[in-house]
């Protein structure tokens, strides 16, 4: 789950992580009176919005008006805006980027920091950006914050307090079950205070049991991928127009690719998962349809999800929900005949080979 | 007629089930027992004293060390995985295999930390498990597809190994050891990790490796396999379609520069004399 | 430091482990209306108070005020009783036996159970204590209460009640520091609640710069001792009249060793430490001094402390402090030569070999 | 003549001083300077940049990894050990001596798990380190008590070793190593690691074991003698004066059951074969 950031400095100033006086408004009615220049930030999930006028000044609660009437509710770089930040304006000194996030190949944290922070971090070389790796057992320990003070030259009350802060972000990546925890830029301000200028936060999504005030509908997320989140299913909305059912994230992986070989567009991703149940494939289908798609491929290796299972759910599925397009299906592995068997009984098609079903496809589409 | 060092598991290994008594620890530990797997004991907090497959259930970990158990199964959901897994280090098990998706990054991170540092082998989460045919299997791979052989296959996919793996089997192949590495962005084993044990591994004669958009994993393998691989090897990537995935910030970008992409993947498996497979279907082929 | 009981369940309580309602009082006029009937538990740091008619029992305010008179200001076991601890009285369905301690052999804590909980664990067989060796970087887990129910045959309630409250007491023991926490008896009453019916906590006197809740006078030390807390040195009295200032433990220890072998009695133990001052040598003597000992035995090996520094401190001492006893003094190590020329310039004889040292304190005390 | 094997260090050994610009790492470092030390580097955060005893000081210890470190001194006030010895663990440094006293017993029990747990010695907190004659020191002993030779000696004390040194010196012999392992309840080294080492160690002849009241080391070090040891060893015990110490509960009690006195270690010894001396001073004469 990524988050907006305010709420990403919501959780810093839970942890006792400086960041700048502000408050969230989604209506020009809640704007108050306040100490002016402020910032005001539209809250989307995107990191170019500075450079697409999603960030704007106002030196008044006038100006304030006319920036919060201009943002709210337009859309920046697909994003709709429903929320600004109004933030009291940093003199800034300096910028730097400072991060923890998961390293997948070291396989625990990793800290990076670097004294090139603001918005082209990532085309820095990396001479210019220090990496530590800390050790999940053993966690964060100050040396950690010296190695990375000295890196970006800081010294007396600058590296005390970035000391203390890294010690800060580290507790709350962990304890939030975070992916990420980015902060850039990170400010150091005219009087030498160090405060975080934006935040970047992901919480793992398989935590969230442990974190149920982060269960919302992902902003990222179409309304149909937002409300299958509830569902056993992975489903993800593209642009084509095959709709795809497949079984396995790696084989609904492989179905797409093999379909955008044979330059046929999937509408969607929807991986059934592991269960053995024709009410999980009927409300596959149900989700689908509202996608409404060209065509129907199913593909399917039956394991634990058998394929007699599955041509059950088919069938009832173009019954319940009268489904006119076609649907192709591809049934393999454990009771393939069975559920060959089944669809050829209510008229439906099934191939026991990959590539025989992406042809017919392709022949259905009109040929390439 | 010397021993036969198998990858990991023999017949004789004995595994324990964390959770046997659930859904999923009954059904698959029956079909590990059907497929040769030296199932000695199963454990469930709360739910001990009675038999599951003709296996009896204990209450911890430890109350099943008379038996010497050297692997366990963890059947349990993914909040109770990093207790499980914590439960089965420290009573001595030298073998883990994790089979639940969703297990907290935060969890599989300390649980992969605490197992490097006693040298115990972890495997998973969200994988498959392994398979040596003719000798025995931890995980839910379907028994039927299998065929002794001398194909090794590693993967980080779960429904489209077996497809490989039927397809391997159809064509008249068989397969030496069967890897699912496990879905999740961490895990235990990986891809350099199993590259390594195949290589040397004398039952072994080809090596399948199918992986997938995300990570360096892929990369890191293909380059031990261009210096130290003399087995051909077919690969596969999936995620050539794939739109850019949800990134981790700037701090993603930084980390990966250009790699974890699926040309990237190919890419290194070309460069490394690593055959790409196009469709799945094609692995067969590339074998020779 | 050894805490009293009320201070260990305060912790306890601190941390969510269920204890006895109950209060403390000082003084017989700090008893209010309360729910009788009580036990009335003199808090001083002893295993026996029991036994030795430390713990009363209550039925009505009359009776506690009763119990109360009886036991402030009296000495049980040597130990002057200053405050109660006054619990509503459970009702005992069992007792059980529950401890996180250090294990020096293992190198990190150690869980030990017994379902033999009450006065006498100590005599209990080995094979009925579980003991649990805890890794300090992977923590505690709940599998190692689910080894320890299974171990004191609990199930059910009272299985996930111990798996919480060990959970608990592991996080206490490691957030304050603890040497030991020890419940015994661990009650599971009438209603089949636990609750820890008793209290024995040390703190590492090591952490106390970390937890300044727990700097006060120890109760099992003397006013001396006590006092000496402050001092870079350590002190401690003990009950002969040979007054000795060694420096290094383990060399002050073996002095003791060597004068109780020869049957000399030792007035106490000072330890200088590894400083190299004249003022701390004044110091140690003017403690020592107030303990009045027949004799001092000063007994140095000249390393990082130098001999002549502290022949300059003992000669400092005599003449400040007026001192009238024999001083005997053995120099060894670093400007040994120049220290024993200071000491004889003064009138102080000095040996550089501990035995002739000690013969010379065998003669003085009227031979053996 | 091939390479000598020291015991942990010999004067190749590059050595770092973390919190060199403090009274005790100045003053300390200069007198293993003259003992032979190969001082490489020292390090004091915020102090960088000067020199001590013409050793540069470093910011951090990754910043002195050039000088390829392989042992640190750590002459840092107790509540900044558990960072320092972190610090070190974590730049790959294979052997830390941690002088202070009063470290809070979980820090030394986190930094030993995470000691074992990388392979790397840790001799203290609360030591004087370890004396090699002729090759090099790491602590706080006097330098001019020592003369190379045969005798190995292990103690928990500090002053009462060098007592124990100087006689031995004086009484015509010489040492091959001394380590005091330190006074706190845990500590890296302990005797039975030591006891091993001396036993291997082609320049010890002669062994002197210095324990004290409290734990079971002495014990079990015994023990390893009795069965594996066939150099003389002598032995002296502290504390058999001592009032009985403060009890830890009945947890103590049942821990110890009758071991940790001065009793039980003299007998434990005894019963190995090794002399025991009722005086320092009588340690020379058992050495024949």
């Amino acid at each position: 789950m990524n988050l907006y950031e305010y709420m990403g400095k919501e959780i810093f100033k839970k942890y006792g992580i400086p960041v700048p006086d502000g408050y969230v408004v989604s209506d020009i009615n809640e704007i108050r009176p306040y100490q002016y220049p402020v910032a005001v930030k539209s809250q989307i999930l995107s990191g170019k919005r500075g450079k697409s006028g999603g960030i704007k000044f106002a030196k008044s609660q006038e100006d304030l008006k006319e920036a919060a009437k201009t943002l709210l509710g337009t859309t920046i770089n697909g994003l709709k805006v429903n929320k600004l930040l109004i933030e009291r304006m940093i003199n800034i000194k300096k910028e730097l980027y400072l991060s923890i996030t998961l390293d997948r190949s070291s396989k625990g944290p990793l800290l990076m920091a670097s004294p090139d922070g603001g918005m082209d971090i990532e085309s820095v070389p990396d001479s210019r950006i220090i990496k530590i790796k800390i050790d999940p057992l053993m966690g964060y320990s100050d040396y950690i914050s010296r190695e990375v003070s000295e890196f970006l030259g800081l010294s007396g009350s600058l590296k005390s307090q970035l000391g203390t802060l890294i010690g800060l972000l580290y507790n709350a990546f962990k304890k939030e079950d975070s992916l990420l925890m980015e902060i850039n830029p990170l400010i150091i301000d005219s009087s030498d205070n160090i405060i975080a200028g934006d935040s970047k936060v992901i919480i793992d999504d398989s935590s969230l049991y442990r974190h149920k005030q982060y269960i919302f509908p992902d902003p990222e997320k179409t309304e149909l991928e937002n409300e299958s989140a509830s569902k056993s299913f992975t489903f993800i909305e593209m642009d084509g127009d095959i709709g795809v059912i497949a079984n396995g994230a790696g084989l609904t992986m492989a179905t797409l690719d093999a379909l955008t070989l044979h330059k046929l567009r999937p509408r969607n991703f929807l991986d059934l998962g592991g269960t053995d149940s024709t009410d999980i494939v009927e409300d596959a289908f149900s989700f689908v349809l509202r996608a409404d798609p060209k065509i129907f491929f199913v593909n399917i290796f039956g394991g634990v999800t058998k394929a007699d299972t599955v041509a059950n759910g088919i069938v009832a599925a173009k019954n319940k929900f009268n489904i006119k397009q076609k649907i192709v299906v591809r049934l393999s592995g454990v009771h393939e005949d069975e559920g060959r068997r089944i669809l050829m009984d209510n008229g439906i098609d099934a191939y026991s080979n990959m590539n025989d079903a992406i042809n017919e496809l392709v022949k259905l589409n009109g040929g390439n | 007629m010397g021993v036969i060092k198998m990858v990991l598991i023999t017949k004789n290994t004995r595994v324990i089930v964390q959770g046997m008594t659930g859904h999923q620890g009954a059904f698959h530990s029956g079909e590990m027992i059907k497929f040769g797997t030296n199932v000695v004991a199963g454990v469930s907090p709360g739910k001990s004293g009675g038999t599951v497959n003709g296996i009896k259930i204990y209450e911890t970990v430890m109350d099943t060390l008379e038996l010497m158990p050297e692997a366990s199964m963890l059947a349990v959901p993914a909040p109770f995985v990093r207790d499980a897994a914590f439960e089965a280090i420290d009573n001595g098990l030298k073998l883990i295999y994790i089979l639940a998706e969703h297990v907290p990054v935060h969890d599989t991170m300390e649980i992969v930390a605490e197992a490097n540092r006693k040298g115990v082998t972890v495997i998973g989460p969200n994988s498959p498990g392994i398979t040596v045919p003719g000798e025995a299997k931890i995980g839910i791979m379907p028994n039927h597809i299998f065929r002794k052989g001398d194909v090794a296959i590693a993967s980080r996919s779960g429904t489209l190994t077996y497809e490989i793996v039927k397809a391997v089997t159809d064509a008249g192949f068989g397969e030496s050891t069967v890897i699912g590495l496990g879905g999740d962005p961490i895990v235990g084993l990986t891809f350099l990790d199993v590259i390594k044990m195949y290589n040397e591994d004398k039952n072994t004669k080809r090596i399948v490796l199918v992986g997938e958009i995300g990570g360096s994993e892929e990369e890191r393998a293909a380059r031990y396999v261009k210096e130290n691989v003399k087995k051909p090897v077919v690969g596969y990537i999936t995620g050539r379609s794939a739109p850019p995935g949800k990134r981790m910030g700037h701090a993603g970008a930084i980390i990966e520069r250009g790699t974890g992409t699926a040309e990237s993947k190919i890419k290194a498996f070309m460069d490394a004399g690593i055959n790409v497979a196009d469709y799945p279907d094609d692995i067969p082929k590339l074998l020779k």
